[in-house]
C-alpha cells in the first residue's frame, strides 16, 4: 500500500497503549500493526479465533491453517490463545477487546459509519464488522480523507448502509484527527503538512476545534 | 424390555433402531439407515470411525448442512470432496461462514449446483455465489458473523433465541423484532440448527472427543453441538484415553462420527490463501 | 442405602444402552452406577462439568477437586472431558444427555414430577434438577413406590412444586415399572415379588397395562 | 493527544487513568483507584500479578461479586479469606453457585455478615443461608443452575438476555416473561454481570491466560468473562508463552490480576465433603 495509508496507519497507531486487545480490519487498517510504537506491546485479535497474533510468516514458514480474519498467514506470538467463532464474538460484543481499527466507505457527522456495502447491489457480506463496531470499547476509523475519486468520506449522511448505530471514538484521515461526541465531531488534530483551510473545504459537515488546537 | 419403551417418550432427536443403527430422516422424512455401528448394541462400544463414503451418504436431498470453516481453513475439505460423487447430496441448504473459495471446498459444491441455499456471514471473497444468486439459483441469508456463531452455539445449547445489539440500526434489521432492554436496543435472534454438521478437527479419540489446530478450530466446536448428526473429520485418530481431559474442546457425547481426513491445507495450498478477504 | 434402593437402582439400570451418556441425581439415582448391567458401557456426565466421571476412589486417593454434582469424590474414566458449567448446560438443555435418572417428591398421572421444593417453606435449592428436566432426552424416574409414612408418592396432582411442565418418560419403583404418554401412565412390568394388585391399591391415578402386560 | 482522547466516547467498562492505573467504582460511584500496574503505561507488558491485600481491596461496600466454585472446589479460598479482615468488604452481593459450606469459604463471610443479597442456584447445603434469609439479613435469589451459569455467560459475551425451556411452569417462573417460539415454550433470562469476579483457576502466565483443574473449572472460566475487574487466584504463574495456546480456556483479555493461592482444598480438606448435597 502506498505512503499515504503507511501515514494514516502511524497516526492510529499513535493512539494505542500498552496492553491493549486490537483488531484490525482489512485492507488499510491491517497496516497499523508495523506502525506500533516502540515499547508499546499490544495483542492482536483476529476474529476467526485468535488474541496473540503475530507478523506475517517468511513464505517458507507460512502455515496455511494459521490466518487471520482477512484470510491471510500469520505467526503465534508469545502468550497466544485459540478459542472458537462463538468465543471469539463473546469476546467482541462483551467489550473484551479494546480497540477495533475499522475501514470505512463512509463515515457521517455523528460518527456513524458505513463499512459493508454498495447500495443498488445484492449485500453478499458482512462478516465481523458489524459486531466488532458495536462491541470494542473504543473503534478507530482509519480511512484517507477523500474517495479515489475525490470526494470527502467524512459526509453529512451516509449515501452507504450504516454498519450500525454506534459511533466511532475516533477517525483519522491522512489529514486530520477526529474524535466523536453526542454533538458530532471534534478536530483534535491537523497533519503536520495539511491546514485547517484544507480540512474545513473538505469535511463537508460541521465540527467543533478541540480545546487544545483552539489554545494554538 | 427394550429400549422401544423409552423412545416414544421421549425427546430424542436422534433415534436408534433395536439393532443399535441410528436412523436419520430422508427428504420425504421417511427414516434411513446410517451405517452399522457394530458392537454399540453388543455391548462394547465401538469406535465411531467410519468411511468417508459412509459419512457422504449421511447427506440426504434438501439436507441442511453445517460446514465448518473460514475459507478453506478449517473446512472438512474430504468430506465436502466426497459429497461432489453423491447422488443424494443436492438441493443442499448451507450453514457455512462462507460458501469456500471459488471452485474449492464449498464452493466447488456450488459451481456443482448441489447447494440451493446458503447462510453465512460473508460471501464476497466468492464471486460463484454472487453469480449464481443473480441467476436465482441460489437463495442467500446474510448474518453477521457474531450472530451466525451465537445463534449456532444457541441451537447446540437448547436455547429459544437470544437478543445482540450487532446489526441494529442496519438492512439487516429490517422486519426483524428489535427490543429495548436496560435502555439499549437488541435484535432477537432465533437458534440455528443442522441436520448434519461436517466439521474439521485435528485429532479425535476413538470415542470421539476432539482436539483442534490454531485457527483451523473457528466455527468447527460449536456447528458440532448443533446438528442431528455430527461427521468430525481429523487429522489423527487416537485411542480412547490417549487426549488429556483437560484439552479435549468439543467432549464425544456431540460426536457421531469420525473420518480420516484425506484432503488437508498443505503449504502448497498456498494459493488457496491469495483469497484475502474478510471472514 | 438399603435393599429396596437398590433394588431401584438395578431396575432402572437395564433400560441404559450401551454408549449412554448418563446423568445421576442425588441420592438413588447415584446407585444406579453400581448396577449397570455387565457389557454396557455407558458414560457419566455430572452437571459441575465432566463427561466420564468413574467410580469412588479409595479414600487415599480422592482428589478434593474431582468431584461429582453430589459433591462426593469420583474419579476419571477412559476418555473424560471437562468443560465449564455454561458448557455443561448447554450439553444438558441442547440435548446431548441421553439419560437422566432422577429421584422424586412426588410424580403426577401425567409423569410430571416434584423433586426441588416443599410447600410453605423458603424455596432455598434448585441445582440442576430444572435444567435436566427439560433437556436430557429421556427422564427416568427412580423412586420408592410410597413415602416413608406409606403414602403413595404417584399421585393425581402434586402438592409440591413442580420441577417443570416436562413429564418423565419411565418411572421406575420396586413394585413397578411405568412409561408415560400423552394420556399418562401405562403400566410395563410388575416386579417379580409384587402383584398387579398391590401396585393399583398404591397407585392412586389411572394407568392402562402396556400390550405386552396384557399378553401375559 | 493521550488516551484521554478516546475515553470520552468509548464505551470502556474499564477506565485507565493518565498513569495507567485501573479505576473502579465505589460504593458512592467516586472512582477509586485499583493497585498500580507499574510497565503497563511505561510500554512493557508488566505481570499481572498482585499480592492478595492489593486484590481484596478491589472489593467495596456493596460491590457485587462474582465467586467461582461448586461447594468449596473451585472456589478462591485465599481470596474470601482476605475478604474477611478487610473492612470495605461489606454489603455484597454474591452471585456464586451456593453460599460456601457452612462456616467455610462464602458460607463464613456470611456468618460474618458480610453478604446482603446472594444470587445462586443450591444453597440448601449450607442452612446457616437458611437462618440468615429467614431472620431477614440476607435477600435471596434463586436461579436454575444452568440459567445461572447462561446469565453469567450472557453478561459477559455482550447480550440483552436468551431463552431458556429450563423454569416454564414452576414458581421460579411466576411473574416472569414466557414466550412460545417454533411452539414451545420459553422463559426469558436477563444477562448477569458483576463489579468484581473472584475466581479459581490452576496456572496463570503472567498476561493473565489461565487453564483450570478437574472439577475445580465448574463457573470460573464462564465469570472470567463477566465482571468489570476479574481477579484469578491460581496454584502456579509460570511465565507468559509457557502454556500451550491451544489449551488455554480464559484468554488473557479478560483477566485483570493474578493471585497466587495460599489456601487450597488438600487431601486433608475431606470433611469439607461430607456436606454432600445436591450442586
Amino acid at each position: 500500500m502506498n505512503s499515504v495509508m503507511h501515514d494514516i496507519a502511524r497516526r492510529v497507531a499513535q493512539h494505542l497503549e500498552p496492553g491493549d486487545v486490537i483488531n484490525l480490519g482489512i485492507g488499510l487498517p491491517t497496516l497499523v500493526a508495523d506502525h506500533v510504537p516502540e515499547g508499546v506491546k499490544v495483542f492482536l485479535h483476529t476474529e476467526n479465533g485468535m488474541v496473540g497474533a503475530g507478523p506475517t510468516p517468511e513464505p517458507e514458514k507460512v502455515d496455511p491453517q494459521l490466518i487471520n480474519a482477512g484470510k491471510l498467514p500469520v505467526t503465534e506470538d508469545v502468550g497466544a490463545a485459540y478459542f472458537s467463532s462463538s468465543e471469539s464474538f463473546a469476546m467482541i460484543r462483551g467489550g473484551h477487546v479494546s480497540v477495533a481499527v475499522l475501514g470505512v466507505l463512509q463515515v457521517d457527522r455523528l460518527g456513524r459509519i458505513a463499512n459493508w456495502a454498495i447500495p443498488g447491489k445484492p449485500i453478499l457480506g458482512v462478516g465481523g464488522a458489524m459486531d466488532l463496531l458495536v462491541g470494542a470499547k473504543t473503534v478507530i476509523v482509519a480511512t484517507t480523507h477523500l474517495t479515489k475519486k475525490g470526494e470527502p468520506k467524512i459526509v453529512e449522511e451516509c449515501s452507504f448502509p450504516l454498519t450500525g448505530a454506534r459511533p466511532a471514538d475516533l477517525i483519522v484521515t491522512e489529514h486530520a484527527t477526529f474524535s466523536v461526541d453526542e454533538e458530532g465531531l471534534v478536530l483534535e488534530e491537523i497533519a503536520p503538512d495539511s491546514t485547517l483551510e484544507w480540512v474545513r473545504s473538505h469535511t463537508p459537515v460541521p465540527f467543533r476545534n478541540s480545546a487544545a488546537l483552539e489554545a494554538v | 424390555m427394550s429400549r422401544a419403551l423409552r423412545i416414544p417418550g421421549s425427546k430424542g432427536q436422534k433415534e436408534v433402531s433395536q439393532d443399535g443403527r441410528r436412523r436419520v430422516d430422508d427428504e420425504n422424512g421417511a427414516m434411513v439407515e446410517a451405517p452399522r455401528m457394530d458392537g454399540l448394541s453388543s455391548g462394547r462400544i465401538e469406535s465411531k470411525v467410519i468411511s468417508v463414503e459412509e459419512a457422504a451418504a449421511l447427506v440426504g436431498p434438501g439436507s441442511t448442512v453445517m460446514v465448518g470453516g473460514f475459507g478453506l481453513v478449517g473446512s472438512p475439505l474430504t468430506l465436502i470432496e466426497a459429497l461432489l460423487s453423491s447422488e443424494n447430496a443436492r438441493g443442499l441448504t448451507t450453514i457455512s461462514n462462507n460458501v469456500g473459495e471459488p471452485g474449492k471446498g464449498l464452493g466447488r459444491l456450488l459451481l456443482e449446483s448441489k447447494i440451493s441455499r446458503a447462510i453465512g456471514s460473508y460471501f464476497t471473497s466468492n464471486p460463484d455465489v454472487m453469480e449464481r444468486h443473480l441467476d436465482g439459483e441460489l437463495e442467500v441469508r446474510l448474518v453477521p458473523q457474531g450472530t451466525l456463531a451465537e445463534a449456532i452455539r444457541a441451537g447446540g445449547a437448547g436455547l429459544g433465541g437470544f437478543y445482540t445489539k450487532t446489526g441494529v440500526g442496519t438492512d439487516l434489521a429490517e422486519g426483524r423484532e428489535v427490543r429495548e432492554i436496560d435502555g439499549e436496543l437488541y435484535l432477537f435472534e432465533k437458534p440455528l440448527r443442522a441436520d448434519i454438521a461436517l466439521i474439521r478437527a485435528h485429532r479425535a479419540d476413538t470415542l470421539g472427543n476432539l482436539t483442534y489446530y490454531k485457527t483451523a478450530r473457528n466455527f468447527n466446536p460449536d456447528m458440532a453441538t448443533a446438528a442431528e448428526v455430527v461427521v468430525a473429520e481429523v487429522d489423527e485418530i487416537v485411542e480412547a484415553g490417549t487426549l488429556d481431559p483437560e484439552h479435549v474442546v468439543t467432549p464425544h457425547p456431540y460426536v457421531d462420527y469420525v473420518v480420516r481426513a484425506e484432503i488437508t491445507l498443505g503449504t502448497d495450498a498456498g494459493p488457496l490463501l491469495d483469497q484475502a478477504g474478510g471472514g
